[in-house]
């Protein structure tokens, strides 16, 4: 009866190298400086990267398909690592002055990706179940770090509405558990068709608690109010790692579960729409009224979370692959807009819109870096944000949804608007005195600036360097396991 | 028997209520404070020295380490030699913990 | 060949920016007569062929370019105002790299725009033309740019999305395996899904042509915009919705363009009039310019949505050519406010002052009001022909735009040049070397185009012919 | 042999008390408290669900989500003692200096 | 009579039968304990009441029950009264899971209360429970000392459990079960547990000794330092309740120890060499060992002195946890490496070594990894206002 499970090393091992650079910040951080940590956590994510590239095609499973490597896990995950790498590159710069330059700030950074990346690999409820609570746990840590007022509200007010949501979230799992007697992704994929109608009733219940609790995570409307909050009370390269990687990681989440697990599963999908389109109105709207720029990006971040919803609306194939790019891009340029704010910012309040007015004519660089990630936010050619809108239009659209498509296409205009008015601003010549940090251009700042910002042009002109990959529909049509 | 102690423990509480003499004088009511008029009561926002808070939370920590223990220990001879590295890594990352509380001062009580 | 006319614009607006200042002009200037040259010798070449490579493959995205008749037409003429802007920017505007630069980027898009054959790569080239047309009005722009920025970026985004959205429609309920424009043709939507297709693609190409709901970012657009008109010659060359129209729309969606033919036809007929209308009580140059614009707009649409062969011809003509002179005339514009230092229509007696100007200018507004013997002539003319045989009492309607454009044009023309001068008005100087050219160049073609239209109908006529006859019956 | 629906009911109701406190309380140490009710809710139900399918993968979940429980409690207390140490209160509603 | 009822009157009644047991034992455990220090401080201890002093412990109680019960103004009233009630509950309760003889020889019925596979698990629980009443009693008085007493006993508490549960891992590896009868059936085939677990054993009985509040870790109730602790603002009854849960902890304690590491309630195995059978004579030998424990509780607190209150909790967290936890790794791997009498020597072999070290930091514990090492960031941690670089 007690059969020893398979440990296999292999699919493990880009998560054992994130976990070992964790280790490493928790136990060196009382010897060495925390540059020297952030650098070794540097080098730990690259391998980490490097160990994954391996893995492609490899479909390694361990603890009987309780932890994953396939392909989608794999792109998932290398997307997870973009986000990180810049987020280190922007806090070996910021985090002195953000007042968090512990070495916990490090060690929390590498466990939340180790959760991620956990998510990303789970091929079961448990294990995903696990990876989003040490990535929420590290990411409650990580707002409240800085010793400040705002920090700690922020800190708060995410734990609070994070810890509701996971109870939700295992409320449902429970639920889904209950319904299918399994809590492996195959498993219940398996069940899921022909239950009894109790059962599907159960099962109905499960999922839509699991969206709740996933609403929360990814801050899909209405369960979105944290967010402005957290990201803009948070310190800047927190707010850059919870509103990319944290989020990537969440839809990879949800797709785990309801693109693969739930696949057939009645009833979610019906909710998800609506809570796509409410998320879609809401979180276009209200960036239109802020003065924030940081607040600004993050009612954006909402916004965008409505249009990676969309992508799960479409079919597991069309949807995955249109998932897998825009998840990249949107990373690249939240994480680039970001940086560029971090790099100007004089304080951890980001700065006001208006203070953007004549940046152009102060720092030409960030001006046009900040330009181009603001319009590829926007969805405008030849930037790569165009090709990730129309990806998750056509997922949409394909699938029946063409009423969510109009909708995001016109809430889309209102994105523009608060989008255009920044960068407008930033080229219009003015004689006021500058309002940004005066030296904020570091090395490795401008080094993240530059990967995104490059990373959105030529994925904007040449898409299929990355679509190419995610296209493939059999990476997505085992998104359960086999 | 949870039942019968608690009983125990009512019955008497009661008995010496009924039995015992009711004298209270405001003296008599009053806490011991070495004297001083006492101040405060219950819920008045008395603060806890931290450090109790940070004990309290390693205890949980721990405990739930040892939760994890106990059914690995009785399960533990049906599954050698496999549970042996389970349980040493398990404790490795325990005491990568330990370690950071120690260097943390958290068990320093000056 | 083709490629290298679409690109060179863009390889040069990047060149600019690391080019020394002193050389900025001229390095522009190169690009842009080179850019001419090279459509030229296409001309001569008779076109090019279709040209086709996956971009995308996966999303059946191709580059797929073609320079032929009406495109051909078109592009030469944005390559030649392109350089006559060009030519005034670098005299005109004080340090003007960064605008030849825009000005330059903003060809490449507005070249892919007129050759691209596939509904995506046309999407991204239209798209690419904003982005320069916004920041120069928001680097050179006035005081109020911002809400003519807001209102012009979501006016054009509010209808390109509607068509991203319909372009996906078109591909995925047409079911065709790419998103060029002869596989779209090969399997087309049919049935009322073809219709709201139509509408969603309509609203952008609306916009941009601009029709009449949906004109109301122009007027601010040209009024906030720099002094010197070149932004607005720019902006004029961007009204590219008659051209989507006629490429996209009427081929993609017959039934609809059909069935639809009444209203819109009201519609374009109601926008000249009204334009021409609003036109007349402007007092500022460049509202006035924008109205005018607006009505030849209405008449371009007219003679689209006719869908008669002469009628579209004439359309085609127009479009190309009122860039010519309604550009010219911003800049002619531009070299009255730099005299005189307002826009306002009612400083008096330039006339008096400088002969050279007011006459071209008069030239160039005689052009525009479709005197015959100027090129607005024959094209408003044939657009009226075609479009009466379709439905005469609109068309009638349209005919009285012409009397209205005389009106406003002339008044306005009148109260700035000859009367009085006002006292202590500033002494205004006469055309230079290079203004002669900025102005005289546009004239010329206009006359020249106006007299012997063959050479732009022989490219233009084959070309409409094979798009109507998509359609079958007239 | 209690049937199973009475213990999902039990934890359906401890859910929905735990929810209302959510909902309801003010204080964050409150809000918390319902939220460690919502887990242990969830705990009766995998257990529940676990012993009806008679399979112990629903126990083990139960012990997973024991630890996330404990984790929380530890990371959240200390939240709350920074904010109350600091500003004497816990008070959700008072918690307003990012508004917007 | 159905048969349910009949089970259900026979569990009460030896539940009742175990409760009084237990509170007499707890009464003449203060007479003995008070005869013993005047005995070992040379002087005499109460001998007035009754012949010996034998009526002294009902003479206390009757003084407690009519003893007036005072409730502190500033006190929160139901906690207060229910603190005791908890203490001596959970006491009570959990000696009942312990087997003090082999199945049926209760005049057939089997001598134990209740009986569940998780006997240990259960018991540490309950007795774990008792930190609740303790802690509420110190809370609930609304005064200072009593909440400081009550903070510190229940840290000491929780601190100490940590070491109590790790201690007994390497005895459930051998065993394989957590339930009384399982541990004692082992140690009945393969001898005492304290000779495979001696360093157990010792972390055990220290840890026991903690949990209890006995001297040398009485600190909970320090007059000098807090007074009466948690104890100050209770009076007659409440205050009896407090010190009888101590004591039945303390009895249970030590049944705990006897049944972990002795055998349980059989006798050693080399004596049915000598009389057949006598080895599973039921109760008797029980009530030796707990006897034996006892003793040495009162002894040690006739011996000890007190812990100062860091050399208390360094003891705990930074000798009690890590012996424990090496013991616990170091068993592991003894059991999954080595079979037959090399395990039995490594064990014994480990045993030795884990108590040599215990006793050998023992008293170097003040000076255990003090003064942590202060970092850069700490120090300047926060500037007043952000500065650039660093």
């Amino acid at each position: 009866m007690l059969q020893i499970p398979d440990v296999a090393l292999a699919p493990m091992l880009p998560i054992l190298i994130v976990l070992a650079g964790a280790v490493a910040s928790t136990v060196l951080g009382f010897n060495l400086p925390r540059r020297a940590l952030t650098i070794i956590n540097l080098v730990m994510l690259v391998l980490s990267g490097v160990s994954m590239i391996t893995l492609w095609n490899s479909g390694a499973t361990a603890f009987g398909g309780g932890l994953q490597a396939d392909n989608a896990a794999i792109l998932l995950g290398l997307t997870i690592l973009v986000g990180s790498i810049m987020t280190l590159l922007v806090s070996l710069d910021t985090a002195y002055r953000a007042r968090v330059s512990f070495p916990e700030f490090d060690a929390m950074l590498m466990y939340a990706i180790t959760g991620t990346l956990l998510i990303a690999f789970s091929g079961d409820l448990i294990v995903m179940l696990i990876g989003l609570e040490i990535m929420s746990l590290s990411g409650y840590v990580l707002a409240t770090l800085q010793a400040s007022r705002r920090a700690e509200e922020s800190g708060l007010k995410y734990f609070l509405l994070g810890a509701v949501g996971s109870a939700i979230l295992i409320y449902g799992i429970a639920f889904v558990y209950g319904a299918t007697g399994s809590l492996t992704y195959a498993g219940i994929a398996a069940k899921a068709s022909g239950l009894t109608p109790a059962n599907v009733g159960i099962l109905v219940g499960g999922s839509l608690l699991l969206l709740a609790g996933f609403a929360f995570k990814v801050a899909l409307a209405p369960f979105h109010q944290w967010t402005p909050d957290v990201y803009s009370g948070a310190p800047t390269s927190v707010s850059l790692f919870l509103s990319t990687v944290v989020k990537v990681a969440a839809f990879a989440g949800m797709l785990r579960v309801f693109g693969g697990a739930l696949a057939d599963a009645p009833g979610w999908s019906s909710v998800l729409q609506i809570l796509t389109a409410a998320t879609l109105i809401i979180g276009n709207t209200a960036a239109l009224f802020q003065r924030n720029f940081k607040r600004m990006l993050a009612y954006s971040a909402v916004a965008h979370t409505g249009f990676l919803a969309m992508c799960l609306l479409g079919t597991p194939q069309a949807g995955g692959a249109a998932l897998g790019y825009y998840l990249l891009v949107y990373t690249l340029m939240t994480a680039a807009a970001l940086a560029v704010v971090a790099a100007l910012q004089r304080d951890e309040m980001g700065m006001e819109i208006d203070d953007l007015r004549g940046l152009y004519y102060r720092h030409p660089a960030y001006a046009v870096a900040l330009a181009v990630c603001l319009a590829s936010l926007a969805g405008l050619p030849p930037f790569a944000g165009f090709f990730g809108k129309y990806l998750a239009f056509q997922a949409a659209f394909q699938n029946g949804y063409v009423w969510i498509s109009v909708l995001a296409a016109l809430t889309s205009v209102a994105a523009l608007i608060y989008y255009l008015r920044p960068g407008m601003l930033m080229f219009m010549p003015d004689r006021t005195p500058a309002r940004e940090y005066p030296n904020g251009q570091r090395t490795p700042t401008n080094f993240a600036v530059v990967l995104g910002v490059l990373g959105v042009t030529v994925l904007g002109i040449l898409p299929n360097i990355w679509y190419g990959w995610v296209q493939n529909p059999e990476i997505w049509k085992f998104l359960a396991g086999r | 028997m949870l039942l019968i102690a608690l009983g125990i423990g009512v019955l008497a509480v009661v008995v010496s209520a009924i039995l015992g003499p009711k004298k209270a004088s405001r003296a008599k009511l009053m806490a011991y404070e070495s004297g001083n008029d006492p101040e405060g009561g219950v819920g008045t926002g008395q603060r806890f020295p931290v450090h109790f808070y940070l004990v309290a939370m390693l205890f949980i920590v721990f405990d739930i380490e040892t939760a994890f223990f106990y059914p690995l220990a009785v399960a533990y001879q049906k599954l050698i030699p496999f549970a042996f590295f389970e349980a040493l890594t398990f404790v490795l990352l325990l005491l990568v913990g330990y370690y950071y509380i120690l260097r943390k001062g958290v068990l320093e009580w000056a | 060949m083709i490629h290298f006319m679409i690109f060179l614009p863009l390889l040069g607006s990047l060149l600019l920016l690391i080019t020394p200042v002193r050389w900025r002009e001229e390095v522009a200037g190169f690009f842009a007569a080179v850019t001419l040259g090279l459509g030229l010798a296409i001309w001569r070449a008779g076109g090019t062929e279709l040209f086709s490579v996956n971009w995308v493959p996966s999303l059946g995205i191709t580059y797929s370019v073609q320079l032929d008749g009406v495109s051909l037409t078109l592009s030469l003429v944005a390559a030649f105002m392109t350089l006559i802007a060009v030519l005034y920017a670098s005299r005109r505007v004080a340090n003007p790299g960064t605008m030849l630069a825009l000005v330059l980027a903003m060809e490449t898009g507005l070249l892919g725009i007129f050759a691209a054959r596939d509904l995506i790569l046309f999407y991204v080239f239209f798209e690419d033309a904003l982005l320069p047309a916004l920041l120069m009005l928001a680097i050179y722009g006035k005081s109020h740019r911002m809400r003519a920025l807001v209102k012009f970026a979501a006016y054009t985004l509010f209808g390109s999305l509607l068509m991203l959205v319909s372009i996906i429609g078109v591909k995925s309920l047409g079911g065709s395996p790419t998103f060029a424009l002869v596989d779209l043709i090969a399997n087309p939507v049919t049935g009322p899904a073809q219709t709201w297709l139509y509408l969603g693609f309509l609203a952008a190409m609306a916009v941009k042509l601009p029709l009449w709901p949906l004109h109301a970012w122009l007027p601010d657009f040209h009024e906030q915009n720099h002094d010197s008109g070149v932004p607005d010659l720019m902006g004029t060359l961007y009204k590219v919705g008659g051209y989507g129209i006629f490429r996209f729309g009427i081929v993609l969606f017959p039934d609809a363009s059909e069935e639809l033919r009444p209203i819109l036809m009201g519609l374009a007929a109601f926008t000249a009039l009204y334009a021409a209308w609003i036109a007349f009580r402007q007092t500022n140059w460049k509202r006035l310019l924008a109205y005018a614009g607006l009505s030849h707009m209405g008449f371009v649409a007219l003679g689209l949505f006719s869908l008669n062969e002469t009628a579209v011809i004439g359309s085609m003509y127009l479009l190309a050519f009122q860039n010519v002179y309604t550009g010219a005339l911003f800049l002619a514009v531009g070299m009255l406010q730099e005299r005189v230092g307002s826009l306002d229509t009612r400083v008096g007696g330039v006339m008096n002052q400088a002969g050279a100007l007011g006459g071209l200018t008069m030239a160039l507004w005689f052009a525009s009001i479709a005197v015959p013997g100027l090129a607005g002539f024959i094209g408003e003319f044939s657009i009226l022909l075609g479009a009466y045989q379709v439905q005469p009492w609109i068309t009638f309607v349209a005919g009285l735009t012409t009397i209205a454009a005389a009106v406003y044009a002339l008044s306005a023309f009148q109260t700035t040049f000859w009367q009085g001068r006002p006292l202590g008005g500033i002494r205004v100087a006469d055309l230079h070397s290079t203004e002669w050219l900025v102005l005289g160049l546009p004239l010329a073609v206009a006359l020249f185009f106006g007299v012997y239209s063959a050479p732009a109908l022989n490219l233009i006529q084959p070309a409409v012919r094979t798009v109507l006859a998509a359609l079958g019956a007239n | 042999m209690v049937p199973t629906t009475y213990y999902i009911a039990l934890s359906g109701i401890l859910f929905a008390l735990g929810m209302i406190g959510v909902l309801t309380r003010r204080t964050a140490i409150m809000v918390f408290l319902s939220v460690e009710l919502m887990l242990n809710a969830s705990n009766i139900a995998l257990v529940a669900f676990a012993r009806s399918w008679g399979d112990l993968t629903g126990q083990t979940a139960v012990f997973i989500v024991m630890t996330l429980a404990a984790a929380e409690v530890a990371i959240g207390l200390a939240i709350i003692i920074a904010i109350f140490r600091k500003r004497e209160t816990t008070n959700v509603d008072d918690l307003a200096t990012l508004k917007g | 009579m159905p048969d349910w009822i009949v089970q259900l009157l026979i569990t009460l009644l030896k539940g009742v039968g175990v409760a009084l047991g237990l509170l007499t034992t707890f009464a003449y455990m203060t007479l003995i304990e008070r005869r013993l220090l005047a005995r070992m401080q040379i002087r005499l201890g109460p001998n007035r009441v009754g012949p010996m002093g034998l009526l002294q412990p009902l003479a206390d109680a009757i003084k407690s029950i009519f003893k007036e019960d005072l409730t502190v103004t500033l006190a929160d009233k139901l906690v207060y009264t229910l603190a005791p009630i908890i203490a001596i509950g959970c006491a009570l309760t959990a000696f009942g899971g312990l087997p003090a003889g082999p199945p049926g020889s209760l005049f057939g019925a089997d001598p134990w209360v209740y009986n569940l596979d998780a006997g240990l698990l259960a018991l540490l629980a309950i007795t774990s429970m008792g930190v609740y009443g303790i802690f509420l009693g110190g809370w609930a008085s609304g005064s200072k000392y009593p909440i400081l007493g009550g903070l510190r006993s229940s840290a000491q508490m929780i601190s100490y459990e940590l070491g109590m549960g790790l201690s007994v891992l390497g005895l459930l590896m051998l065993v394989g079960s957590t339930s009384f009868h399982a541990i004692t059936h082992w140690q009945a085939n393969n001898g005492w547990m304290i000779l495979f677990q001696l360093t157990a054993f010792v972390l055990f009985l220290i840890s026991s000794f903690a949990e209890t509040n006995r001297t040398p870790f009485d600190l909970p109730e320090a007059e000098q330092e807090i007074v009466a602790g948690y104890l100050t603002e209770y009076s007659a009854i409440k205050w009896a309740l407090f010190q009888m849960a101590e004591y039945v902890n303390m009895i249970t304690a030590s049944a705990v120890m006897s049944t972990l590491f002795f055998g349980g309630y059989r006798g050693p195995e080399f004596l049915e060499g000598l009389i057949p059978g006598i080895a599973s004579w039921p109760y008797i030998w029980l009530f030796i060992k707990i006897a034996a424990f006892l003793f040495l509780f009162i002894w040690v607190r006739a011996t000890l002195p007190r812990l100062r209150y860091d050399q208390l909790m360094r003891f705990g967290w930074k000798l009690l946890l890590p012996v424990a936890l090496a013991n616990t790794v170091l068993t592991a791997g003894i059991i999954a490496f080595s079979t037959g009498r090399l395990r039995v020597w490594l064990l014994i072999l480990l045993g030795v070594a884990g108590v040599a070290l215990l006793i050998g930091f023992s008293d170097r514990v003040r000076v255990l990894w003090t003064a942590p090492t202060v970092r850069r960031e700490d120090t300047n941690l926060t500037p007043a206002r952000p500065t650039g670089g660093d």
